[in-house]
């Protein structure tokens, strides 16, 4: 009796173990493509719209007759914004499904856990949120933007006429690797446009802050030192409070313009941004841009948000990172093409120079060496619709660098992807 | 004839505004970039009571009242156009109008207003406005030719608490900037002045936030010091409480924006009964299905309300999208008071404060002052006890932990008019919850209430010196010590341990 | 270090080393001076003072209980007899007055635990053991030795204490059920077992909170036996409300009342006493 | 609740039978990593992933272990074993980096610019004094707070909040770049551990069976302490501290004994995750990670030996199949499991086999 139930609860978990590792066993005419997003936890807020957006692209890739006369065949999983959870996910998706490529990850430290999982596997990993640089994997095809192309440009406006010739800078960030890599490169470079360290104020504040009271009203005080603008580099959920907090306390545009690297049309939908008008964020695309293909891509994505009845569909916009995913997905989808394969090292070869006409409004390249994308910057105001209106853009794309000369000890980086940098 | 050339007159002074807005729409319209900020500049010093209308419109982006958005504006015109506004309200009949726009001439005068300034300086009749423009003037004033016309400026700006009356005073204590010898004496003392006025400023405002942040603790933790202080149910899904609040009052802005648009302006007060309701029944919910069964088990409703937590969180997520929902503030919960210079009270702070003090004096009064109130307190007491005296001691467990739960929705409602509402609001709050209701000491309302304020005003003072991170690790330490000497927290009844 | 084997025939043989083999091992386990009862008196508090917030629960009471008297403490609800043990205890602190264990340990000065190894045992009002252990681990824990942190990790039964443990079983009727989870024993069987877990500890001096209640008259009379046969050897204090009970064991007996003494004497004569009388019947 | 603590299930489910499941388990744990050293394609291999994913396991199993011995034998349940957790793996995690960095700082180290490693990285490119640390930080912690609490008397609901609100504060600091261990990145990326390559099958392989080593002496630890005296009294001082004062026992050295034991069991276990799963960050310290401690406990069985070790196997093997299986909504299930549990398994997985057991 006592027998039989130990051992059947030993077998009941034996086997439930079984059913985890062999679940996603499939048929094998098609291209398996991981999706690597955190549906859950904290970074869901962020995550889980490029998981639909990369579904999307699948859709219309496979609606084109796939890739190499192949269907693709997304894999999704949900590493619930949990670091080592995303590299044994990845290298679930890697061994156990078989995936030719993996579209994943937003923040820096799950892009670092799975990091060493991709390059002892050679996986491929396109990873589409602009981020602090300083690394250069040859497993990984950075479609987001590194600090020259959105960080420095940026600064570059608020200093101009237009930007309100700003001259003492507030870095407010959270307190993480971004934030701080990033506000170092911008201090070297404002000195080395003449800005003192006395018109440089860097404040972090911990994941999750929620009370911007007393950082408000420290701006406040720093800004009746001369024309003053923040450059925030505050993560997600904090923003609404902090910029609650900025329209509550009567701070305004015209008088302390807010620049924000973190800030896009998802993160605008839980603010009202009557108060905001006038506050900038600096990207690669805004969904606002007037071309026929952002007109094609916008239009899509509603429509599928629609037809698979998201939450809060109605509502539904598309931001950079998704822009991002959305381009980076092409690029590989042409890459694979062009290499006739999806080995790893053929297509990363194809990817080489690669290049794409984006919803941006531009052709964007894959660089032939870094494996960063070449792309335009932006800086977009915030308008009453919770949209932005770009007030300044580059003429062509940007090459990415991801090695910031701004760092002391970069000169001597390779300037081609290397393991383990 | 003489009359016909009065008519004559008097069609082309009433024409005259026309033409002149008209073609100044063109101007600005045709103009280039650097060219419309020439033309704002030259408006802001010669105004022209015609342009009123037209600098409205233009701040919109529209060329005039009823013309399409069709304007880019950016930061610098913006500035500039609220300037050439200030300068022509100079010429409003309304002193009020006058007052405002002065104060904003104070902080944005441009050297080529000074004229206009002065002008009206002399010829301003009420006192307030002369005052303000005097120091609008001041401004401008420190760097005239004349080292008896600074000295004045800077003896006036003595008066001002302004920032930026700091800075400029500043600049003038270097030698190379300021010759004259006794303006720079006099600056020195006008500083101080000012110093002396800003250092206040900064007090009020940091005890102000503190009292602030403590509101907010305390509504996050007054529903816990009920189900946990006194039902001791480990109410780890009392977040999602908070959490369901605020979400109601999103759902609640939503039909009022499709259904009663006009009564937009008051729809937190249409949330407050809803999300007390909708919280309180999903706790009762809750309390007749699961936590009924584990009464004086406290350790299993840590568990059990645990995953509760996780599928209310999935849920919503599910339902709302794991993106925050925009609440927006009504428009007198938005912007604050002007109290001084440098301070600023928002009034949604202020207005949640007040709540949370409301909320807790009619939690207290329930509890003490009701026939509930009265079972709960015997049924949390001595459950048989009560049961003896034909109390229905499992109503009353679900009205108490309903009430507790009706009280977390209340405090999202807060929670949703300065914070972002999202899945994971109510996990930031959890932890905070259980500290304030432990540090309290547990059953006691009145320790909650104190232990909010005090963490509340205790972090804000420790932040500005050692920062919001280390500041917060040194609450929590602090709060360990404390646990040390009190384990029963600050208000523990003599004797009665509860474990 | 082992205490030394003690004899079944001398198990209720009062040891005067109650410090034998406590070294400060192990943390908060502090040793104890052997107890020094010269001068007869086992227990001696003067002017003791309880005040919980104003309200005197014992007020300015002497009390001296000398060696192998068995004491009993009777009085009305609220006269201060579970606060006086607390005191004797470590449990509460007298506000003011001297507590002295023998002639030499100051016990407003030690810990429960302290107080506890210097060989003072107490039965609660309710009787209180370990309910998921068994009758013969109660018994064991209880047993008087190495009571440190290490001592425990290594410790293993001799066949002394295995012998001394049946004793007490056999001594407390318990031997059928000393594989029971003590939780199961009946009210009755639970004081039993306590006072076998008190006997376990071999104190000098023993404080017994109700110890008959809720037992059968044929139990009552046992335990009167029982007392009767430590008494002598052991300092008993036994706080009781059945008279009958008293009347049985008690040579001598002291009578609170608003934490005041109010009668000291043998039965008959505080029974005689007027003001007790006017305490009890309230005439 | 109150079952007799050294009567547990193996005992129940009668010695031999539970030293026959017990011998295959444990075989079968240590046929896993050689199994792996088989070459790729070979029909019996087991790939790194499962390997990796078993030996996470093993190291969660380890700490329920740790933390039953606090909550289901002492009554005090902790809800910051995350930190002592994590502690461990820090200490482990500051050697690999050193190994990785060479004679250079950690990578992070250089993005801030710092120019000498902090004093508390003295000496962590030793791997002996890592190992020391992994024992010592979580140790020294637990003994401080563990003093302090117990001798205040802290208990219950009182204990678990301050041991959240401990493993919270130490969350914010290690989320510090200031502090100097990575902020919110952590340890990653590491390269080698005493010179064998971290990737190579027989790392693997040998971190495997460490694991499964420290897991089996934990386990014959815990059954040890059941047994003896010490056990006993510990479950004494969780039913009746006020009686087993009065009986003589001190009940701070006890309490301070078995937690500081329990935290160091963790640091350890802490240790061997971190070089198996390739990273180290704040979030192993969040209270959600150690609430969920809790949970794997309660679901096997408190107050058992194999009880714990169920529990998280159960859970994590659930999670690991739900969030692939169900991405959406694998939460429910996840929450539906606790509140069943809670709700009908009061004794957890080990009381339901119990149960079935009385005639």
């Amino acid at each position: 009796m006592k027998r039989r139930s130990l051992i059947k609860a030993f077998t009941l978990s034996a086997s439930i173990a079984a059913l985890g590792l062999t679940w996603t066993v499939q048929a094998a005419e098609t291209i398996k493509v991981g999706i690597l997003h955190s549906l859950s936890g904290t970074m869901a807020i962020s995550e889980t719209s490029l998981k639909d957006v990369a579904l999307m692209t699948i859709d219309q890739i496979n609606a084109k007759g796939g890739v190499n006369g192949k269907l693709l065949e997304p894999v999704v999983v949900d590493p619930a914004s949990n670091w080592p959870l995303f590299a044994e996910k990845g290298r679930q998706l890697l061994t156990q499904d078989k995936v030719a490529v993996v579209f994943g990850c937003w923040t820096s430290v799950s892009r670092k856990s799975v990091l060493p999982v991709f390059e002892e596997l050679n996986g491929l990993l396109f990873y589409p949120v602009q981020y602090e640089g300083e690394e250069m994997s040859p497993n990984v095809f950075y479609t987001g933007a590194a600090p020259n192309q959105q960080a420095i440009p940026a600064v570059e406006y608020l200093m101009s006429e237009d930007g309100g010739g700003a001259r003492r800078f507030f870095l407010l960030g959270t307190d993480y690797v971004y934030p701080r890599t990033t506000n170092k490169i911008l201090r070297a470079f404002l000195h080395s446009k003449g800005v003192a360290d006395k018109d440089i104020e860097e404040v972090y504040t911990p994941f999750g802050h929620a009370d911007y009271q007393t950082i408000v009203a420290n701006i406040k005080k720093f800004s009746a030192g001369g024309k003053t603008a923040v450059v925030s580099t505050v993560n997600g959920d904090s923003n609404v409070p902090f910029y609650k907090e900025l329209a509550n306390q009567g701070l305004k545009a015209t008088e302390v313009p807010v620049m924000a690297f973190s800030v896009g049309e998802e993160e605008l939908r839980g603010i009202d941004t009557k108060p905001l008008v006038g506050h900038l964020a600096a990207w690669n695309y805004f969904e606002s841009l007037d071309n026929p293909v952002n007109q094609k891509f916008v239009a899509d994505w509603k429509a599928y948000a629609k037809a698979k009845g998201l939450p809060g569909a109605d509502k539904a916009v598309t931001n950079d990172p998704m822009e991002a995913t959305y381009v980076g997905m092409h690029l590989w989808a042409q890459a694979a093409q062009k290499a006739g394969s999806t080995d790893v090292d053929k297509v990363r070869e194809a990817l080489a120079g690669q290049s794409f006409e984006a919803p941006s409004g531009f052709t964007l390249t894959m660089d032939k060496t870094n494996h960063h994308l070449h792309k335009p910057v932006m800086i977009g105001e915030i308008q009453d619709d919770g949209q932005f209106d770009v007030v300044w853009q580059t003429e062509a794309p940007l090459r990415a660098q991801p090695w910031s000369p701004f760092i002391p000890g970069n000169e001597q980086r390779p300037q081609h992807a290397v393991k383990g940098q | 004839m003489p009359k016909a050339l009065h008519r004559l007159l008097l069609c082309l002074c009433l024409w005259l505004p026309f033409a002149a807005q008209a073609s100044d729409a063109q101007d600005f319209a045709s103009a280039s970039a650097n060219d419309r900020a020439r033309l704002l500049q030259e408006w802001a010093a010669q105004p022209d009571p015609a342009r009123l209308g037209l600098l409205g419109s233009l701040q919109q982006g529209r060329l005039g009242p009823d013309q399409p958005r069709t304007l880019r504006l950016n930061n610098r015109l913006r500035g500039l156009l609220d300037n050439a506004l200030a300068s022509q309200r100079l010429l409003s009949d309304d002193a009020q109008v006058r007052l405002q726009a002065a104060q904003h001439l104070q902080r944005r005068a441009q050297p080529t207003q000074l004229g206009l300034l002065e002008r009206h300086h002399a010829a301003e009749t009420d006192q307030a406005v002369h005052a303000a423009l005097g120091l609008a003037l001041a401004n401008l004033q420190l760097v005239a030719a004349e080292p008896s016309v600074r000295l004045a400026a800077v003896r006036l700006l003595g008066e001002s608490g302004d920032p930026l009356a700091r800075t400029r005073l500043q600049a003038l204590l270097e030698p190379a900037v300021e010759s004259d010898e006794g303006v720079r004496t006099a600056a020195r003392t006008s500083l101080d002045q000012v110093e002396r006025k800003l250092l206040i400023g900064e007090l009020l405002g940091q005890a102000f936030s503190g009292l602030s942040l403590g509101s907010v603790l305390l509504l996050a933790a007054l529903g816990l010091a009920i189900t946990f202080g006194l039902l001791g149910v480990i109410n780890m899904a009392h977040g999602e409480m908070l959490m369901l609040g605020a979400y109601s009052t999103y759902g609640v802005q939503i039909l009022v924006q499709r259904y009663a648009p006009g009564a937009l302006e008051f729809y937190p007060l249409l949330a407050l009964p809803v999300a007390f309701a909708v919280s309180a029944g999903v706790g009762m919910l809750l309390e007749r299905t699961v936590i009924r069964h584990l009464y004086g088990r406290p350790l299993e409703t840590l568990l059990a309300t645990w995953g509760i937590s996780l599928i209310l969180i999935q849920a919503v997520r599910l339902i709302f999208g794991a993106q925050n929902v925009e609440v927006a503030n009504p428009g007198w919960l938005s912007g604050g008071v002007q109290v001084l210079p440098n301070l600023v009270l928002p009034w949604s702070r202020i207005v949640i404060i007040g709540f949370a003090l409301c909320v807790a004096l009619l939690t207290w009064l329930l509890l003490n002052r009701t026939r509930l109130g009265l079972n709960v307190r015997a049924v949390t007491q001595n459950r048989n006890m009560a049961a003896c005296c034909g109390v229905p001691t499992g109503r009353v467990d679900m009205l108490a932990f309903g009430l507790g739960c009706g009280i977390a929705g209340l405090g999202g409602v807060a929670l949703s008019q300065i914070g972002n509402v999202g899945p994971d609001l109510g996990q930031s709050y959890i932890i905070d919850s259980f500290l304030v209701v432990v540090l309290g000491g547990v059953g006691q309302l009145a320790g909650s209430l104190w232990a909010a304020f005090g963490l509340g005003v205790a972090n804000k003072l420790l932040e500005p010196q050692i920062g919001a991170v280390l500041g917060k690790i040194l609450i929590l330490a602090l709060i360990i010590l404390f646990i040390q000497k009190r384990p029963q927290g600050l208000f523990a009844l003599k004797g009665r341990v509860i474990d | 270090m082992r205490p030394a084997p003690i004899h079944p025939h001398c198990m209720l043989e009062p040891s005067i080393d109650a410090g034998q083999g406590r070294e400060a091992i192990g943390l908060g386990h502090v040793a104890a001076p052997g107890l020094d009862a010269r001068h007869g008196t086992v227990l001696t508090l003067e002017d003791i003072t309880v005040s919980f917030d104003g309200f005197k629960a014992i007020d300015a009471l002497d009390l001296y209980i000398g060696v192998g008297e068995l004491r009993c403490i009777i009085g009305p609800n609220g006269a201060g007899k579970t606060t006086l043990m607390d005191v004797i205890t470590g449990k509460t602190r007298p506000t003011r007055g001297k507590a002295w264990f023998g002639d030499t340990l100051d016990l407003t000065r030690m810990s429960e635990v302290q107080i506890a190894q210097a060989g003072i045992g107490r039965k609660f009002q309710k009787p209180t053991v370990f309910e998921a252990l068994t009758v013969f681990d109660n018994l064991e824990l209880a047993h008087k030795t190495d009571k440190s942190v290490w001592a425990c990790l290594g410790a293993r039964l001799s066949d002394e204490q295995r012998g001394r443990i049946d004793e007490v079983l056999g001594t407390i009727g318990l031997q059928a059920a000393r594989g029971r989870a003590a939780g199961s024993l009946s009210h009755g069987q639970k004081q039993f077992l306590e006072i076998g877990m008190l006997l376990m500890q071999d104190p000098q001096l023993l404080l017994l909170d109700e110890p008959v209640a809720g037992m059968t008259d044929a139990e009552t009379e046992f335990t009167a036996e029982l007392f009767k046969r430590l008494a002598g050897k052991h300092s008993l204090m036994v706080v009781e409300h059945d008279m009958g009970f008293v009347g049985s064991i008690a040579d001598h007996v002291t009578v609170l009342h608003q934490g005041r003494v109010l009668a000291e004497g043998s039965l008959q004569q505080v029974q005689a006493d007027e003001r007790v009388i006017e305490v009890y019947l309230g005439r | 609740m109150n079952q007799p603590l050294l009567v547990t299930a193996t005992q129940k489910a009668g010695p031999r039978l539970s030293l026959v499941i017990g011998a295959i388990v444990l075989l079968t744990l240590i046929a896993l990593p050689l199994l792996s050293l088989l070459p790729d394609g070979h029909s019996l291999q087991v790939s790194a992933y499962i390997l990796t994913l078993v030996g996470k396991i093993l190291c969660y199993a380890i700490v329920a272990l740790a933390l039953d011995l606090v909550w289901g034998y002492a009554g005090l349940l902790s809800l910051g074993h995350g930190l002592f957790f994590a502690l461990g793996g820090y200490a482990m995690g500051m050697y690999l980096m050193r190994e990785a960095a060479g004679d250079g700082l950690p990578a992070f180290m250089s993005f801030l610019s710092w120019q000498e490693l902090p004093w508390y990285w003295a000496g962590t490119q030793h791997f002996a004094w890592a190992l020391c640390l992994v024992v010592l930080a979580p140790g020294s912690l637990a003994l401080v707070f563990g003093y302090f609490a117990f001798r205040s008397r802290i208990k219950g609901v009182y204990f678990s909040i301050m041991t959240q609100a401990l493993t919270f504060a130490g969350m914010l600091l290690f989320f510090r770049n200031e502090t100097g261990f990575g902020g919110n990145n952590g340890f990653t990326n590491f390269r080698s551990v005493l010179g064998f390559d971290i990737t190579a099958p027989g790392t693997r392989a040998v971190l495997f069976l460490l694991t499964v080593a420290l897991l089996a002496g934990s386990l014959y630890l815990g059954w040890r302490l059941a047994q003896s005296k010490f056990g006993r009294v510990l479950t004494a001082l969780r039913d009746a501290e006020n009686r087993l004062m009065f009986c003589g026992y001190d009940p701070r050295g006890f309490k301070l004994f078995i937690w500081v034991l329990s935290a160091v069991l963790c640091g350890l276990a802490g240790a061997l995750y971190v070089p198996q799963v390739g990273i180290i960050n704040p979030g192993e310290m969040s209270p959600t990670n150690s609430i969920e401690a809790a949970v794997w406990v309660a679901l096997g069985g408190r107050g058992t030996l194999i009880g714990p070790l169920l529990g998280a196997g159960l859970v994590n093997g659930f999670k690991s199949w739900f969030t692939v299986a169900f991405p959406e909504v694998w939460l429910f299930f996840l929450g539906a499991l606790f509140i069943v549990v809670t709700l009908y398994l009061p004794k957890g997985l080990v009381g339901l086999l119990k149960k079935r057991d009385e005639p």
